[in-house]
């Protein structure tokens, strides 16, 4: 029989979706559709918030283990996911405002995408994950797209579905490999079968890495990662934040529980795996935003940093305790979406609403004129350096360079060192044109920013104030 | 008392969040003095039951996650320097009531960003905890940088940055040897890490030597000194007044609580490398400032080479052992506090130098004595205290650096007496100084320029009579480190 | 008997897959490319499935999920890549910049790293 | 009479002087009452000590614990600190006095007043310091305030060059004082000088001879000895009464009084001693021989001042520690008369050459007399100090044993017909002859009181002391044979006058040369000065370009990095793709490969 109080949250996300479409059927009005869709993704945060994880609720369970599991990383997941939907929905209110986006479609797909995140959280065998992680990715695609009337959005949602779709087909061919090698695709049962001798083992590690660096494009990890800045450039702002916090979060989760639950009896491979991953990623990710002009760009290649620095514990796999690890994993994950959202509400904030990104220079001065945004921008920016005061962002940094130390990974040490200080260059470049104090005024006009994207700006920043200090919190989740 | 140390992190943050929030301009720089004055004021009555070991502490768990504690702590190591720090950012805030940096933001940010600054120094003396003292390393970092940055000379941006990303490389090798010493001896107290030095030798000389990196960009000690003529020569006078003053403490101070304290064999080991360096760094500095043609930066390069003096005595100390005990430590922590007295004051002219004939080229001076002989005065005294004529704060720190390397013996006399002679580089660079901007007959850019106003008067006194104070009773540094 | 034949028709597929996908610059035509490599997949599960011990047809149910994953990337695939096409009227991924258009040289300040 | 009296030597001059400096500078009054205060105060404090002990006490508390070692302050008196500090006392006072009269008119007189008095306390700090740490401490300061006198005239362009070099050239010598205190501060676990001679016999050879030599070095450098001495000539760019005070009685005796002070340090090391001594007889004949060809009024009597201390250290370098400072405190007295009367002479003239002087015996009366007393004290004419001294000295290197006694004795002997010379020269040449100043000003009596007083110990103190103990010289036959070199020096002198106005004249071509005092300054600069200012320019060239060079590389090094990475990324989608695919069936053939080779 089945457990359908730990589905909860799955049914509340799916229905939000459908009750989002029907809204938009009934009265076709946008704030209509917006403020059914935030409330159902708030109760669905609310409900994944009430459901106990202690012991976890489990369904649809055969002998050789659950393929939906509702624990704590689970919990974590599904309310993340839900809470940045309702974010990135309140953020979209400007932009649907301009009426070139259909509100409708757009929050529909939203929700939908919201439903595969929340399910992904549960997922607990290779079949539930990949479909929750497509039913994550498929709204994306045509979301990238819908500034309908600019090439730029849909090269980048080309880009976006080519590059996922490989991935996507990579991912599989591994998850085949490991079922051809062992006969098992639930995590737990993986976890031993996996160890098999004799030819099949070729086969079952081959498979392991593919789903690997298959998963490696949702969180925009080298090899996967280029196609992360067009695609955020050209998609609408809240779309390029959501491909960044809730769509990055559900990769990473997807990759721990791959490598964690089912990835046991290769930690051996994964570990310096994850670990040349993380290294490349930190490396490429950060130099190459030391040199990009346009902002939104710049914040994709440094998310690809910061892919890096979520990775990089997973390298001691192998030598330390994984709990600890797994721990400054999540913990820097959950940190990092709650800055990397602030950041791009600040961006919306400063931008006219519609408009893309824009280059650095169009930020120039805005120090003076926007005081208040401004700051909570910069102060975003600068958790994403990890430095004070955002404390938060430092605590980030600490926590997985102590898990690192902890495992005398000196090596990947290193990369996350040059990583962090070769980052405080990039998001000084962000930073800086805004205070300028010998800039030219911006030529546009500033225009009054909506309470919507405030309320999130402010929320974002309030959390990250509070995770800075009081950081045991997320330690405390995420154990 | 706990109460009061926090207190001394609480006062100047809020008074930093006032000063920035508040509209006007002149009600921000009061806010933020008032604030830095009642800072120092808290600072005064700490001394009062004081006995062995810490005087006062302050302990919580704060991230048991990561074994990080609130452990705060006031002992004769530390005391001084939070005086000095308490004392200089009230003068530097006082002084941005009467001198806000012209065409540029607001006096009043700049005050508050010093008040921020002062909470990350006030945080690196006070703190017991490793973790805690990496973090308020870090808080200084873009303050500072934003001081620079902001308020700074022509080519401002990129020395701010220089400074920002070099001592950030040295906050992360800080960050990775605080934790590798935390995790590998099980606990981040430096209290407790002090009274029994568990780790094994191999391991203490290693994290000493990244530690002592980390520390040695920030102090700065030769070869890791490049970012500091670029800021100084950059930054607002304020800016350099607080960054020569205290700012280069950290690093000091850290390799003495840190280094010596928690790495005692590594110290021992590594000390010889250390003393050979800091002898370079005086030499080496000194020479450069026999050549350098630029008021500010030469200062600057000066302290490079007073920098050199206070790490021999630590290199001598780590060697003779016994921390606050032994002569090195004790002549480092009195070139500590000289160097910071005079060298603000020195700042403090050539701030006021450079704000009149707007130049620092030392070929456009001279003659100062004939137009402003009070500055003239102040500045000859500072350079004498400068260059350590005894019976003033130089003296100290920097003979008994010598004396205690000789007490060493062995290879230790002959840097010994390289220092001494260094001794002789620095008197030679400095009297340069004094050749080239006060003597002679009065060049055009000095003629007719305003003599010391009350402003200044006010900044630089406390600090005159400090330097002569510190000259006369040197036991009042010294005293309270035993 | 080792199966050894669907294996290789399957490795086959999917090499030509990859092929496909690194020569084509077609958006559709790469699209056909990645549905070869999924069939693949799906070859690779049928046969571990026929030739597994375990009873419960495992396989055979992820066959049937990746062929949904697949034809739903494939519709919405098409309506992106006509989205293209309508703002374009030109399909071909080598025109899809990857980076930012290179614009003035930018004054890079050199900085301590 | 409390010892702690003694306290005050040091302590009022130093408070009169810093209160000096807070004065505002218009003042005169404040400024000269202070001046003359703190050095009759001292002067005074050093007669009632004078009177009320004979043997030596020890008084102090300490300053400050350093690591094992105590620093202490205290004073250590006995009849021969007691006696030098009464001379201290009493040209400070005469200078004093002397440069109210003499910087009339000079609106910067109050902080010269001042560091006047913060120079006497200095100078009582060496005088009576207990401690070496303290004696350093005033060593140096009276270092400084030299340079802040010499530099003190504007007018003077060369003024601000030569304090430098007073200063430096000293501060060079204080590298090995420091050192040598160190060295003997840490064997002897004290910096009390009592303590260190309780210790002396425990310590190594090497540690004692080491510690001596080094000390020479800052003796040298504070009393003018070869090499060191070049700094002493430019320095009387200072005003004369700054001459006469520094320069010429007390800071540059200082090196000789501390010699002296810690003599046996020095009687340990032999070695040093043999040096003091080769060094002392260059220094004496350099000097002298320097003097006779100079035109300056005031640099023949600084040249004088470099013989006389040279003088002084051949006394200690042959054992004879109470000679020599017999001969300092002599000389202190005749030549603060000298220097005095010759600022008179300049004062009157407007001059410091002697070229442009002449018949002046009959304008400055006062002057005339007291200078002719001075000039023959110099010369050691009988009975007048300097005869006394100079005879001690010789005496006691003539019954000297070793090489260094014979150099001693020869040099001392040749000096005394080159001084004489010189003296005669100096003496003729200004007031006799044809006069050139139709227009002279007599000097005013603050001017005049201070030389006709100190007049009276150049004539007197040699043969007083004398009376007051018979020891100290034992008169016998060979003490004629320096009367008769002197007397022959003054005829020569005479002779070479009457012949070509000029006693220089028989020097023929080597007069330039003398004048430049064998060109040592030459040498100098170009072994040591030109060297560092090389040095010194490439080692900034070096710091900036290439330590730092090396951080801006990395900066734009990584830059540069991330422009190549940007451009590796600037290709179209299936770049993309193939990253994906290449790195996925990298690990599969890797796999595969591992499998096949099980």
């Amino acid at each position: 029989m089945i457990d359908h109080i730990g589905l909860l949250p799955v049914y509340l996300a799916a229905g939000t979706a459908v009750l989002v479409f029907l809204a938009d059927l009934a009265v076709a009005r946008t704030s209509v559709t917006l403020a059914v869709g935030v409330l159902g993704a708030v109760g669905t945060a609310a409900s994944a918030v009430a459901v106990r994880v202690q012991p976890p609720h489990r369904a649809f369970c055969v002998e050789s283990g659950c393929s939906w599991v509702y624990d704590r990383p689970a919990q974590l997941l599904a309310v993340a996911v839900a809470v940045l939907t309702a974010a990135v929905l309140l953020l979209s209110a400007p932009t649907l405002r301009l009426g070139q986006i259909p509100a409708g479609e757009y929050a529909f797909l939203l929700t939908a995408s919201m439903t595969g995140g929340v399910a992904l959280a549960g997922a607990r065998d290779m079949i539930t994950l990949i479909v929750a992680l497509e039913t994550l990715t498929l709204p994306l695609y045509v979301l990238v797209g819908l500034r309908r009337t600019s090439a730029e959005s849909a090269q980048a949602a080309v880009t976006f579905l080519l590059t996922s779709v490989a991935a996507t087909a990579v991912t599989l061919l591994g998850a085949a490999l490991m079922y051809a090698a062992s006969g098992e695709v639930h995590l737990s049962a993986l976890a031993s079968a996996l160890d098999v001798s004799g030819p099949a083992r070729p086969l079952a590690g081959a498979g392991l890495l593919l789903v690997v660096v298959g998963l490696a494009f949702k969180v925009a990890a080298v090899p996967a990662h280029a196609w992360a800045p067009t695609t955020y450039d050209g998609a609408p702002l809240p779309i390029a934040a959501y491909l960044s916090t809730a769509s990055k979060l559900g990769g990473l989760f997807a990759i721990v529980y791959v490598a964690v639950l089912g990835g046991v009896a290769w930690w051996g491979v994964l570990g310096p795996a994850l670990g040349i991953l993380a290294a490349a990623t930190l490396v490429v990710g950060t130099l190459v935003a030391l040199r990009q002009r346009r902002m939104v760009r710049l914040l994709a290649w440094s998310s690809v940093a910061q892919a890096g620095f979520m990775l990089a514990p997973l390298s001691a796999l192998a030598v330390a305790r994984p709990s600890g690890l797994v721990g400054a994993t999540l913990a820097y994950g959950l940190i990092y979406v709650t800055v990397e959202i602030a950041a791009f509400a600040g961006v919306i904030a400063l931008r006219p609403p519609g408009e893309d990104g824009g280059t650095l220079t169009d930020y120039a001065g805005l120090g003076r004129s926007a005081p208040w945004r401004s700051g909570a921008f910069a102060f975003a920016a600068i958790g994403l350096a990890g430095l004070p005061p955002a404390l938060a962002g430092l605590f980030a940094k600490v926590f997985v360079v102590r898990a690192l130390v902890n495992a005398q990974a000196w090596v990947v040490v290193a990369a996350v060192a040059l990583a962090a200080i070769a980052g405080l260059a990039v998001y000084l470049r962000a930073v800086v044109p805004l205070y300028r104090s010998d800039a030219d005024v911006p030529g546009w006009i500033l225009s009054p920013v909506s309470p919507a994207v405030v309320v999130v700006l402010a929320v974002a920043t309030l959390l990250a104030i509070a995770a800075g200090f009081a950081p045991q919190l997320i330690l405390d989740l995420t154990q | 008392m706990s109460a009061l140390l926090t207190a001394l992190l609480v006062v100047p943050f809020a008074g930093a969040i006032l000063a920035g929030v508040l509209r006007s301009e002149r009600a921000g720089t009061y806010a933020a003095t008032g604030a830095a004055l009642v800072t120092f004021l808290l600072t005064l009555p700490l001394p009062i039951g004081r006995g062995e070991g810490m005087w006062h502490e302050a302990d919580t768990a704060w991230v048991p996650g990561l074994g990080l504690r609130y452990h705060l702590g006031v002992d004769g190591i530390s005391y001084p320097l939070i005086v000095l720090t308490a004392l200089l950012t009230l003068l530097c805030c006082a002084y941005t009531i009467w001198h806000a940096p012209a065409g540029r933001p607001s006096g009043a940010r700049l005050a508050a960003l010093l008040l921020v600054i002062e909470v990350g120094l006030l945080g690196v003396f006070l703190s017991l905890d490793l973790v805690l003292f990496f973090i308020a390393f870090e808080v200084v970092l873009l303050p500072m940088y934003a001081v620079i940055a902001g308020w700074g000379g022509e080519a401002r941006q990129r020395a701010a940055r220089k400074f920002a990303l070099y001592t950030l490389f040295g906050s992360v090798l800080l960050l990775i040897g605080v934790l590798g010493v935390g995790i590998s001896a099980g606990t981040f107290d430096i209290v407790a890490l002090t009274q029994n030095p568990s780790l094994a030798r191999s391991t203490q000389i290693g994290f000493f030597i990244v530690l002592a990196i980390a520390f040695a960009v920030k102090a700065p000690l030769w070869p890791l000194h490049t970012w500091l003529p670029d800021a100084h020569t950059e930054a607002p006078t304020v800016g350099s007044v607080i960054l020569a003053g205290v700012l280069l403490k950290m690093g000091t101070y850290g390799i003495i609580r840190v280094g010596l304290g928690v790495l005692p064999e590594g110290a021992r080991a590594v000390a010889p490398a250390l003393g050979i360096l800091a002898v370079a760094a005086i030499i080496i500095g000194s020479l450069v400032c026999l050549a350098q043609k630029e008021l500010k930066r030469l200062i600057a390069y000066s302290s490079v080479g007073h920098m050199g003096f206070v790490l021999l005595g630590v290199a001598a100390g780590a060697v003779s052992g016994g921390l606050a005990q032994s002569m090195g430590v004790q002549a480092a922590l009195l070139g500590n506090i000289a160097h910071g007295v005079i060298t603000g004051l020195l700042f403090f002219l050539a701030g006021a130098i450079k704000d009149r004939t707007h130049t620092g080229s030392l070929d456009d001076l001279g003659g100062l004595r004939e137009t402003a002989p009070a500055m003239a005065g102040v500045l000859g005294f500072a350079a004498l205290a400068s260059l350590g004529l005894p019976g003033l704060a130089g003296f100290w720190g920097e003979a008994f650096a010598v004396v205690a390397a000789v007490q060493l013996g062995g290879g230790w006399i002959a840097l010994a007496a390289i220092a001494a002679f260094g001794a002789a580089l620095t008197a030679a660079y400095l009297l340069r100084l004094l050749r080239r901007v006060t003597h002679g007959p009065a060049a055009s850019s000095v003629t007719g320029i305003a003599g010391v106003t009350a402003a200044e008067r006010l900044a630089w006194s406390p600090l005159v009579l400090l330097a002569l104070v510190l000259g006369l009773v040197p036991a009042l540094v010294s005293g309270v480190a035993q | 008997m080792h199966p050894l034949i669907p294996y290789a028709v399957a490795s086959i597929l999917f090499g030509l897959g990859v092929v496909g996908v690194l020569r084509r610059r077609n958006a559709i035509l790469l699209l056909m490319a990645v549905e070869l490599m999924l069939n693949a997949v799906n070859l690779v599960f049928i046969t571990a499935n026929a030739t597994l011990p375990k009873a419960e047809p495992t396989g055979q149910i992820f066959t049937l999920f990746v062929i949904v994953i697949a034809a739903a990337e494939i519709g919405v695939g098409l309506a992106v890549v006509l989205q293209l096409f309508r703002l374009k009227a030109a399909i071909n991924v080598d025109e899809i910049p990857l980076a930012e258009p290179a614009g003035e040289p930018e004054k890079e300040v050199a900085d301590a790293g | 009479m409390p010892v702690e009296l003694a306290y005050l030597l040091p302590i009022v001059p130093a408070a009169c002087g810093l209160l000096g400096l807070l004065m505002p500078r218009s003042n005169r009054r404040i400024g000269a009452a202070l001046g003359v205060t703190g050095a009759s105060v001292a002067l005074a404090v050093a007669v009632v000590l004078l009177a009320t002990f004979q043997e030596t006490v020890e008084k102090y508390f300490t300053w400050v614990r350093l690591g094992s070692i105590d620093v202490t302050f205290g004073v250590l008196i006995d009849r021969r600190a007691l006696f030098v500090a009464l001379a201290v006392g009493v040209v400070a006072l005469a200078v004093q006095v002397y440069s109210i009269g003499y910087l009339a008119g000079d609106e910067h007189y109050g902080p010269y007043a001042a560091q006047v008095s913060i120079f006497t306390a200095a100078m009582l700090a060496v005088v009576v310091g207990n401690d070496l740490i303290l004696v350093l401490a005033g060593w140096e300061v009276m270092g400084a305030c030299s340079y802040l006198l010499i530099a003190h005239d504007r007018t003077l362009p060369e003024a601000p060059a030569a304090a430098v070099k007073a200063f430096l050239v000293t501060r060079v010598g204080d590298v090995g004082f420091l050192l040598g205190i160190a060295l003997l501060g840490v064997a002897a676990g004290s910096f009390r000088i009592s303590e260190i001679f309780v210790a002396l016999p425990g310590m190594s050879g090497t540690t004692v001879t080491a510690a001596a030599l080094l000390l020479l070095a800052g003796v040298a450098g504070k009393s003018a000895q070869f090499p060191l001495h070049t700094w002493l000539p430019d320095a009387m760019a200072g005003p004369t009464p700054i001459s006469a005070l520094i320069h010429a009685a007390t800071m540059v005796a200082a090196g000789v009084y501390v010699v002296a002070r810690l003599f046996p340090v020095f009687q340990a090391a032999p070695v040093a001693l043999t040096v003091l001594g080769v060094m002392a007889a260059i220094t004496l004949l350099l000097g002298a021989l320097a003097a006779t060809a100079q035109d300056d009024i005031k640099r023949v009597l600084a040249w004088s001042t470099v013989s006389q201390l040279g003088y002084m250290t051949g006394a200690l370098a042959v054992g004879a520690t109470t000679p020599a400072i017999f001969h300092l405190l002599t000389h202190a007295a005749f030549k603060a008369l000298l220097f005095l009367a010759a600022g008179c002479v300049i004062h009157a003239v407007g001059t410091n050459l002697m070229s442009r002087m002449g018949g002046l015996r009959r304008t400055l009366p006062v002057t005339f007399w007291s200078m002719t007393i001075g000039l023959a004290a110099l010369a050691g004419v009988p009975p007048l100090a300097g005869f006394w001294s100079k005879e001690a000295i010789l005496l006691a290197a003539e019954h000297g044993t070793g090489g260094t006694a014979v150099l001693v004795y020869v040099a001392g002997l040749a000096g005394t017909f080159i001084t004489a010379w010189y003296a005669t020269r100096l003496w003729l040449k200004v007031f006799f002859g044809p006069g050139y100043n139709d227009h002279v000003h007599a000097p005013g009596s603050v001017m005049q009181a201070p030389v006709a007083l100190l007049a009276v110990p150049s004539a007197g103190l040699g043969l007083g002391i004398y009376l007051a103990d018979q020891e100290i010289v034992e008169l016998d036959a060979v003490a004629l044979l320096p009367v008769g070199l002197m007397l022959l020096g003054i005829l020569a002198a005479w002779w070479g006058w009457r012949r070509s106005g000029d006693p220089a004249a028989v020097l023929g071509r080597m007069q330039p040369f003398l004048a430049a005092a064998f060109r040592l300054d030459d040498v100098q600069d170009a072994l040591v000065v030109r060297p560092f200012t090389r040095l010194a320019a490439l080692t900034r060239v070096a710091d900036e370009s290439g330590v730092d060079g090396v951080v801006t590389g990395v900066g734009t090094g990584t830059v540069a990095l991330g422009g190549s990475l940007t451009r590796w990324h600037r290709s179209g989608v299936p770049r993309a793709l193939a990253g994906v695919l290449v790195v996925a069936a990298a690990s599969v053939v890797i796999f595969a490969l591992n499998g096949l080779l099980r």
